[in-house]
């Protein structure tokens, strides 16, 4: 076998070293803002795959299909994003006779949509959120607010084909449907180009849990200890780990359970996520699978010690699936991840692309870094903003946040922001640490804080900053490391001084 | 950097704005040969050895307070570092000390220019030249790194250009919209 | 609790780790030429000790004492090496107030001299190497040919205060004791101010596999899953592992009864180590005990998720020991060490100090790596060369390798040399991978291939060599990353010739 | 580096030596507007891709072999550069293509200089001068990083200077001892 990784970044970086460490060979794409990216150098072949925009490379089949073709490539891992969800790309590999390291495309396709996905589930027995099927375009203003009354306030509009919180609306009662409806629509259809909506309830208070499994496409799947991912920001997942304080052995077996009988159903096969809503009673509602690789996986990888890429990979090549299902659904210790975008939080948590001048990642005992950029990369406008994801392990919840804290705290990026400074904050929040929280839980202390900086410096950090700031203005900071030896600054500054003159 | 580089042994005095609050600070090397000075600000006074590193400066604090840290520093625009410090990212204002400059303050008057926040696509121009706005109402979107960022109008007033079409690349700054502001009953004097 | 960590490099950053994580207050100490080291950046305080040379700074104990007392520290970690087992230091920490975080100075007096040691040893009934107490320099030459026949050949001559294969000989026959004698003394005599030395037998084949274990002071000892440090270079450990191939059920238990015994003879108090040899029968001998932390303690956390340096810190301040026995007793998996140092493996490991222009540590699942170093640090010419340790996690021993030699393939690192070539070699040999090897073997092999590059190329790799090396004289090469943007290399050229006319 | 830039397009012609093997090498950029350049010697002939990075080059080669690597690339010495490859250390000369220079050969003749191999303390000096030496005998040794490294006269001879004593402290490639070859019956032609 010969993997072509469909994929940049991070997730490229981890599906690069799963290869190398299983001694195959291994092939990377990259488009023209990421010749120099990390994932480029950490393969044993390359190849440029067009311009920069994902359309012209990340997401261009053929062009990834001819980069397979030429370098021999007998399999394509998707990671995640990008293509990893897309059937046509998967019969295309098929077509060209390439294994594809995921599921077949009959089970994205059904497992994708979202109300296909929650047809399958009613099937299968397992529970979904009170919710409609897809609402076609043609129905009425009247027949529309029939139906959300029937399913009860308050609901979510959702897109069928819908993700990271587009084409998604919360209606808090009848009003506010046909507006809702009509603003979803025009959202998804921009995003996806698929307007289809439905409605389902909204369940107040819940947590969103989710179950790893392996399947080996032949009916057998394990299902894996759940990942807790509540802390999200306008549903995107922001801090994950494994296990959720809120799930007890009766719930995570039964989680479990029902993870089986849906992914069983589809005999499923390689690495796939059911995600759940849990309610504060701990009943849990199925609301849909991903069909890939997840990004928070290092979580269940660092409890469970099993390595899900080198999984998908095996299952792949056909080997047997001999995961020990006891182990799987067994959780040694506690991980957290947290996922460090390039974005200044103090601005709104805007997109903050620009060259890293110097970056030190975390390291040290208990502690993954899987980032996807080094010093003198230039973080590109065209992709999500996600740099790296730090996670963290230890016997115990509390001993793995404050093993994160330490290491974000020496987290050192220099030349563009990140959201670190927000993420140690609701690191050291009460709620967090006492786990007492559901989905909701980040939007609304961000939006009780808003325009306060997530940089509150004590007396002695503000000092320390004046006098940087000062200083920075006295000398020249290079902007990497390259103080002459012996050199003081100031004996710097005066030679940059006669450089100018 | 954000001031010409001075002489050995030669004293700056400069203005450090952190936070919304303004010190005048005074640098001092102690000797060309030693890689301390001494930096002060009102009743503050600490004397610091700084040694640059990659992107950056280790201090220590041999003067007493024996305070170490690794502080990472980029300009992001003239007179506007970016420190970075234990986690913590600190937007400073670094101007020379005597020009005062206090930053924040922005007249509500005249013409305002609407500038990309950072590189990025444009997906939406929602004015056109003429059409009256009120501050907080959108004005065009640019998206990068897959998110939508709305541009608000940051006063009252009357389009008076509008420099991009949807598609366009734009670069971090690049003027998008000129909003001319509405006549206000206060005006700050710098 | 404030703890000055009295040490450098790794295991300084290592302990300042551990500080933050617990939320400890923590000191670093530095020499002139450590001024930007890691550890320094690392710690919340930094304090000069003095000049670069170790006895006038790291080892100066008024020095490090007066650091502690500026602070206000009231605790003293003192790593490994230095002063970690010098017990004048740890009484004048008692004399100053300030808790020293390891065994009490009797302890280490006890257990630190070797025939002391082993002395207690056969006190507490564990078994010894055969050999002698410590050789009086009055006895005549035929005296010591005399005691040598009684150990029988081949034989070890052992300076007492010995470490590091310093003032050890191996005498093959009765005609090489006295000549043997005379170079061990003089050889010990300079190395560490004492000259005596003592005969233990040579164990042929013998591994060399020791205990971890931490006690409380008050006759609690645990001990943990063995250590297998066999690979070894001149007496110096190169690559260290958890658990031992070599070690049975039966032999795992009798040697973790015996390092309990001696232990809790002497109520031991912190971390320790108890160091053995195993014969190929099985049979174990107690060789000296470590009173301190030692270099290869990141195999024991990893298979056992349990952490020795925030157990060292919870015993100091007085808390229970409550270390799980059965888990300190079990490997999880398996985990490998290998030292980075800098070294030049092609010259006859002759040190490789110098600037580091670029350094990318090996990352992602599984890989832990411990450095002291960075970008920009000028590795320095005064203390020992290791300047990182890569440990790998993986269910077997296999996957361990796998892991270990892709992550030491992605190790970036420029401007000096380091051991990984030759790392990298070991590793691929078929009596490292088949576990079938003792304390001689790499010394053996090594001596085999003398002369040989640790760098083998293939045909592609040569290529892309040749190519470097004439780019490399065509361009200038930026010692950090500052390529333009949009620059393409020849214009860069261009424009350096420009400046230079 | 080892050799003047030369102005973009313009071929140049080099020699490198690895592993004892020397290669006539041709660097010829494909264009001031690409990264690429050909690099070729005897049969053999690579596009390459080549962006300089932290400390080295990523190449890559689109001209069909596909095969993508970082190098990281330091100079040790004039004409010397080490390289790193995929964790392995690789020492190469190059020079300027029309002076033959082959390395390694140094004639067996006349004064030989052992110098310090790194920087560190002289712990020992075991010859004078005068003494008769035999190649490989100990002259001196350094010590560095805890280490002592004994320095072997490289022929037979005569110690001709002994510049260190001990407790001296040395740079690399400082000179310690130089020793006069006896004269020997074998002399390599350059």
């Amino acid at each position: 076998m010969k993997i072509l990784v469909a994929n940049r970044g991070e997730i490229a970086v981890r599906i690069l070293r799963a290869c190398r460490e299983m001694g195959v060979p291994s092939v990377a794409v990259f488009s023209a803002c990421d010749r120099t990216a990390l994932h480029v150098g950490l393969a044993d072949e390359a190849v440029s795959i067009g311009a920069s925009p994902a359309a012209e490379s990340y997401l261009n089949i053929e062009r990834v299909i001819a980069a397979a073709r030429a370098t021999g490539a007998t399999a394509v891992h998707p990671g995640y994003g990008f293509l990893a969800e897309n059937a046509g790309f998967v019969r295309a590999c098929g077509d060209e006779g390439l294994t594809f390291i995921g599921p077949s495309p009959d089970v994205i396709e059904t497992m994708g949509g979202k109300t296909a996905a929650r047809r399958a589930a009613i099937e299968a027995g397992v529970p979904v959120v009170p919710g409609t099927e897809a609402l076609p375009d043609t129905l009425t203003d009247d027949a529309l607010c029939g139906r959300a009354d029937e399913i009860g306030y308050p609901l979510f509009i959702k897109a069928v084909a819908g993700g990271g919180g587009r084409g998604m609306r919360r209606v808090a009662d009848r009003a506010g449907v046909v507006v809702g409806v009509a603003a979803a629509r025009s959202e998804a259809g921009a995003a996806f180009g698929e307007s289809t909506v439905y409605f389902e309830r909204l369940v107040e208070g819940a947590r969103h849990v989710e179950v790893q499994v392996l399947g080996d496409g032949h009916g057998v799947v394990v299902p894996f200890v759940e990942r807790e991912c509540s802390i999200q920001r306008r549903h995107q997942k922001v801090i994950e780990e494994s296990p959720s304080v809120a799930v007890t052995p009766a719930i995570r077996a039964a989680l479990a359970e029902a993870a089986v009988a849906l992914s069983t159903a589809v005999s499923y096969a390689s690495a796939g996520t059911l995600e759940f809503l849990l309610d504060p009673e701990g009943r849990f509602y199925f609301l849909e699978m991903n069909t890939r690789l997840q990004v928070e996986h290092p979580v269940t990888e660092l409890v469970t010690g099993i390595d899900l890429v080198q999984w998908q990979i095996r299952i792949a090549r056909g080997e047997p699936l001999t995961v020990d299902p006891a182990r799987a659904l067994t959780a040694v210790g506690h991980a957290i991840e947290c996922r460090v975008y390039a974005e200044d939080p103090d601005a709104g948590f805007l997109p903050a692309p620009g060259r890293i001048t110097v970056l030190r990642g975390p390291s040290g005992p208990g502690v993954r870094d899987d980032s996807g950029v080094e010093a003198g990369f230039d973080v590109p406008v065209f992709y999500d903003s996600m740099i790296s994801k730090v996670s963290t392990w230890a016997p115990d919840r509390a001993g793995a946040i404050a093993r994160m804290r330490s290491a974000l705290h020496e987290y050192q990026i220099g030349g563009i922001t990140t959201a670190i400074p927000a993420l140690l904050w609701v690191l050291a929040q009460d709620r967090f640490r006492d786990g007492a929280f559901d989905t909701s839980f980040l939007d609304g202390v961000l939006a009780a804080r808003a325009g306060e900086s997530f940089s509150d410096l004590t007396a002695e950090q503000t000092d320390l900053a004046v006098i940087a700031a000062a200083l920075s203005a006295y000398l020249s900071v290079p902007p990497t490391a390259a103080a002459a030896v012996g050199a003081t600054p100031w004996r710097q500054a005066a030679r940059l001084e006669g450089v100018g003159q | 950097m954000t001031s010409t580089p001075t002489p050995p042994g030669r004293t700056l005095r400069l203005h450090v704005e952190i936070a919304g609050s303004v010190r005048q600070v005074t640098v001092e090397p102690v000797s060309v040969d030693s890689s301390q000075a001494r930096v002060s600000w009102d009743e503050t006074s600490y004397v610091v050895d700084a040694v640059p590193r990659a992107g950056g400066f280790s201090l220590t604090m041999p003067g007493g307070s024996w305070a170490s840290r690794e502080v990472t520093c980029h300009t992001v625009a003239p007179g506007e570092v970016m420190l970075g410090l234990d986690g913590l990212q600190i937007r400073a204002r670094v101007g020379d000390g005597r020009r005062a400059q206090p930053a924040g303050a922005a007249g509500a008057e005249g013409d305002h220019v609407v500038a990309a926040p950072m590189p990025g696509r444009v997906v939406r121009v929602s004015v056109e030249p003429g059409d009256v706005v009120t501050r907080g109402q959108g004005l065009a979107a640019v998206e990068a790194m897959k998110m939508e960022n709305e541009l608000a109008s940051p006063v009252d007033g009357v389009v008076s250009e509008v420099r991009v079409s949807v598609d366009d690349t734009v670069e971090a700054g690049a003027v998008m919209v000129v909003v001319s502001a509405a006549v206000s009953p206060q005006v700050d004097h710098d």
